[in-house]
């Protein structure tokens, strides 16, 4: 008993302390990451509970494919419009875009 | 969240003032916490409701009680709820989709010759990705295919065989090596099968026992499966087509149109 | 068990037979084809609001209440999802199916460019459609999550429907609705959290009978009324509205102000005098009350400085909501029996307002998009001459100005005098000054664009030309809005028809 | 401190802290993040209720969650959609209404 609630416990402050990282990250990218291993962690948290109907779809949805489409959309919006030629903003500081 | 959010990073402009950000985490950090107390406060008295799923059960044609809610006791809202993927799939689907309707007799599409999957001949394919793929993707198809199967009576279901399938879809397209073109009309009868399938049986059951989604209790295992199969094929391909669109935006900024062409690669 | 052909099965074909229409016009290729479909289905629809109307009305008293509940898949609630209608609902609906075939018929038209822009129109009717499913099912529904699920379907639905303009500015609004709609949606279904995990149920009905005035069940209350007021768009939550109302094509705004923000002022109506009816207490109502007042003047205020006439319409609909927030504290001492449900004076009162104010505002957003179209914007500053180009459609905006100020014989007097009747009868004088000064202030805003629109074009002649319509608008367009303009006149004179409605859910 | 009191209290911790990242965060894709924890958090709680029932949790509320979690992945991908639409169309005539 003390031990499964020593495990609950440690995932509960897991996942609450992604939650926080995830909003308080600098950089975008990070957060994403952050956010598909909060997600996984609460895939775990379902079965914890009980729910492995529920894990499945957390990890397969909640955390891959939302995780895949912050990343396509993070993607495109670090890069540049083409027709926007005016003051564009220095991007040589930063370091997390793929497609220069 | 009362001014147009942002879309660059690291720009400082709209973000709220200190006092306003203390402000905003002690109110909501009160209200948080007072709920928590009532939460804790109040006991929770258990629902009948379960006991009542556990009795029908036998009733719902499948052995898992989660899918017998789903698709059974409350398929009402699986429904309306594959009805909200159609608004997004609708809502996103690639332009050059609706082309046809200018001029039917050219192809909708040049890119693939309206077909859903093409393979890219010039692709550049990392090898080790090709070669991992190669053995995981069709592990995932089978791996959804039985979870859909056994989604009667064990965890799984039409929505977690759909979203697996489509997790292998978009391995595949980061490989490079296919590619998939929404623009098809058998892309749109595979976003639509779910929703006809499942109204189809809904409209045809009551003919039987006259009330719409009310499956006779001997066929209600097959039907089951028959709407998850169709449901699992919606819902792979509307969440792929939602990665789709979303992965080939950055593509539309392009100047010259060929840049289309340009196969996503697989991100460096 | 019985059969098919009962008469309860017009119930669940309410939403699946937009579902259906959504479907094949998801699937058929061609303008012309999907618009054909959409009038087709908005006829059948409206016969079947007719036919359940008068099943209700005429059959009413011999069913049983049991009757008015369809219980999809056989297992009944709690089990299964019920679907439900009583006299409030039934209006809806009827409200509903007449826009929606009014609106299609205009949107066939003004989606039909040839050549040009067919991927919005192909995108229109599905996601049209759609949101009429949720609609329809938000108003039939009898299960707390089950309407969770229709509230997203309005929220996506609706928003891609404003983003289909495409432009900067609309894309914008789109983007800031849909994060107040996700916002919405969360609160609410933490609220269905708290009360399934209370009373172990999800029917409305039944947790009308059990919800007791405990702690949980105001949180609850408190995070579905905070939820719902974002959706209604109620001052001090408006702020996203005015854009996206203001941005979408006109028969998308027409049906934003005329239905959705009442979809979710309906929900909470049934929470707060319904289903958690013994939870709701004299502070909060008479809270909702002052809100409802301030919109009243925000709204008016903001409509009189706005500059482009779509925006204008758009704030003049965050006033008329403050009106649908004033049933709240009427019904404190108008003597209803507060666990009744939705019935009663002030109840009647609000449907009609509700009616009036759809028509009224569906018919000024479309009469604003015949503007749009033909003169290329809407600013009000440069409508100079418009009595001269299009008579018809000022006659119209007229018409329905004078049914948002309340003036005789419009439905929208007709439901104010109700108002009016309501609040004196309650010895809630205040409300009196504040309805009849939100009636005054409609006057300023409505008379402001009339007055330019009437200033002769000579006066102007120098800058005329450049504006002179250029395209030519199919007659059904300024047909249609006039349509909704008389409608307002002709329920002006037939108050009854709606008021039965309304009380059908009383004992007779 | 039993299992299910411990996943309500982080449930409602989620639910505010998603909050809070949405009122205060300026970019648009924290504020989707932000949006998806609020909703993990509500989930969290609807799981939570269900496995309070000794011995088999509540099918009906897991059910529910799994309506939640396609919902919120339609909601955030119109988001994202909308987001990606507006940053192709340029940062030209910034238009804000307040």
């Amino acid at each position: 008993m003390g031990f499964s609630v020593f495990i609950d416990g440690c995932l509960v402050i897991g996942i609450l302390t992604l939650a926080c990282l995830c909003l308080a990250t600098k950089t975008l990218f990070t957060a994403i990451v952050l956010f598909v291993s909060l997600g996984l962690l609460v895939a775990i948290a379902w079965v914890r509970l009980d729910a492995p109907d529920l894990a499945i779809a957390e990890a397969a949805i909640g955390a891959g494919l939302t995780g895949a489409l912050l990343l396509a959309t993070w993607r495109h919006l670090n890069t540049e419009p083409a027709n926007n030629d005016a003051d564009t903003p220095n991007k040589s500081g930063d370091k997390n875009v793929p497609h220069p | 969240m009362f001014h147009t959010p942002d879309l660059k990073e690291h720009n400082h402009a709209n973000e709220l003032s200190v006092v306003t950000r203390i402000l905003c985490a002690i109110a909501i950090g009160t209200l948080s916490l007072s709920l928590i107390i009532v939460l804790i406060l109040t006991d929770n008295p258990s629902s009948s409701l379960p006991a009542l799923v556990q009795h029908q059960l036998t009733q719902s044609g499948v052995q898992n009680p989660v899918t017998a809610v789903l698709l059974n006791f409350r398929s009402y809202d699986t429904l309306l709820e594959i009805g909200v993927l159609l608004i997004v799939a609708v809502a996103m689907l690639p332009n050059s989709n609706f082309n046809s309707d200018i001029n039917p007799d050219i192809p909708s599409d040049n890119l693939s010759g309206g077909r859903l999957v093409s393979v890219v001949t010039n692709a550049q394919v990392n090898p080790t990705l090709e070669a991992v793929l190669r053995w995981l993707v069709p592990m995932i198809v089978v791996m959804a295919g039985y979870m859909l199967w056994t989604g009667a009576s064990l965890p799984g279901g039409a929505f977690q065989s759909g979203a697996l399938l489509a997790g292998a879809g978009v391995l595949v397209q980061l490989s490079g090596r296919l590619q998939f073109c929404f623009t098809s009309t058998i892309a749109k009868l595979l976003i639509t099968i779910g929703l006809i399938t499942f109204m189809i049986v809904a409209v045809g059951v009551a003919t039987t026992t006259g009330v719409i989604l009310q499956y006779p209790t001997e066929l209600a295992g097959p039907l089951i499966l028959l709407i998850e199969i169709a449901a699992t094929l919606s819902i792979a391909t509307i969440l792929l087509l939602l990665y789709n669109s979303l992965a080939t935006q950055i593509f539309e900024m392009s100047p010259e149109p060929s840049a289309f062409n340009k196969q996503p690669s697989a991100q460096e | 068990m019985d059969s098919l052909l009962n008469v309860d099965i017009l119930l669940p074909m309410l939403v699946g037979l937009p579902l259906i229409a959504a479907i094949l016009t998801t699937l058929a290729k061609g303008h012309g084809l999907r618009a054909s479909i959409s009038i087709a289905v908005a006829l059948i629809q409206l016969i079947i609001v007719v036919a359940l109307l008068s099943w209700l009305s005429n059959g009413g008293t011999s069913l049983e209440a049991q009757h008015q509940r369809y219980s999809l898949g056989g297992w009944g609630a709690p089990l299964g999802i019920d679907l439900t209608i009583d006299g409030f609902s039934a209006l809806m609906l009827a409200l509903t199916a007449t826009l929606t075939l009014v609106l299609t018929v205009y949107s066939r038209y003004y989606f039909f460019e040839p050549h040009a822009q067919l991927d919005k129109t192909a995108r229109f009717w599905p996601l049209w459609w759609l949101l009429i499913v949720g609609i329809n099912g938000l108003f039939l529904s009898g299960d707390i999550f089950n309407i969770y699920v229709t509230l997203e379907i309005i929220g996506l639905a609706a928003v891609a429907l404003v983003a289909l303009d495409g432009s900067r500015a609309a894309l914008t609004a789109a983007l800031r609705y849909l994060l107040v709609g996700l916002l919405g949606s969360l609160c609410y279904l933490l609220a269905v959290a708290l009360l399934y995990r209370t009373y172990g149920t999800l029917d409305l009905a039944q947790l009308s009978v059990i919800a007791e005035p405990t702690a949980i069940t105001w949180a609850a209350l408190a995070l579905i009324t905070t939820g719902l007021l974002l959706k209604t768009a109620l001052v001090p939550l408006h702020f996203w509205l005015p854009l996206a109302h203001g941005s979408a094509p006109a028969p998308v705004s027409a049906i934003l102000s005329a239905l959705v923000v009442k979809t979710s002022f309906y929900l909470l109506a049934r929470f707060w005098l319904d289903a958690l009816a013994p939870a709701s207490t004299d502070y909060g109502l008479i809270m909702l009350g002052i809100l409802g007042a301030a919109a009243i003047f925000w709204g008016s205020i903001q409509a009189l400085r706005a500059t482009r006439l779509k925006l204008m319409v758009a704030y003049s609909t965050v006033a008329q909501l403050g009106y649908l927030f004033l049933l709240f504290p009427l019904v404190l001492s108008t003597g209803d029996t507060r666990d009744a449900g939705l019935t009663g004076p002030a109840v009647s009162a609000i449907a009609y307002f509700i009616v009036a104010h759809a028509c009224a505002k569906a018919a000024m957003f479309l009469v604003a998009g015949n503007i749009m179209r033909t003169f290329g914007h809407d600013d009000i500053a440069r409508l100079h001459g418009l009595a001269k180009y299009m008579p018809l459609s000022l006659f119209t905006f007229a018409i329905a100005g004078a049914s948002l100020i309340g003036l005789p014989p419009s439905a929208g007097f007709i439901s104010k005098w109700l108002l009016l009747n309501v609040a004196i009868d309650a010895a809630q004088w205040w409300w009196v000054i504040i309805i009849l000064s939100g009636g005054l202030m409609a006057a300023m805003y409505v008379f402001r664009v009339l007055n330019i629109a009437f200033i002769s074009v000579d006066e102007k002649a120098q800058i005329e030309p450049k504006h002179l319509p250029t395209n030519k608008l199919p007659t059904i367009m300024p047909l249609c809005a006039f349509f909704l303009a008389m409608l307002t006149i002709a329920l002006g004179f037939n108050a009854e028809l709606i008021l039965d409605l309304v009380t059908i859910g009383d004992d007779v | 401190m039993s299992q299910d009191l411990l996943y309500i209290i982080a449930s409602i911790g989620l639910f505010g802290i998603g909050l809070y990242g949405l009122i205060v965060a300026p970019h648009i894709i924290r504020k989707i993040l932000a949006i998806n924890i609020m909703s993990i958090g509500v989930f969290m709680l609807l799981v939570a209720s269900a496995s309070t029932v000794n011995g088999t949790p509540d099918p009906v509320l897991h059910a529910m969650v799994l309506t939640g979690i396609v919902v919120a992945i339609a909601g955030t991908a119109l988001a994202l959609f909308l987001a990606g639409k507006i940053h192709t169309l340029g940062q030209a005539s910034d238009k804000d209404g307040h």
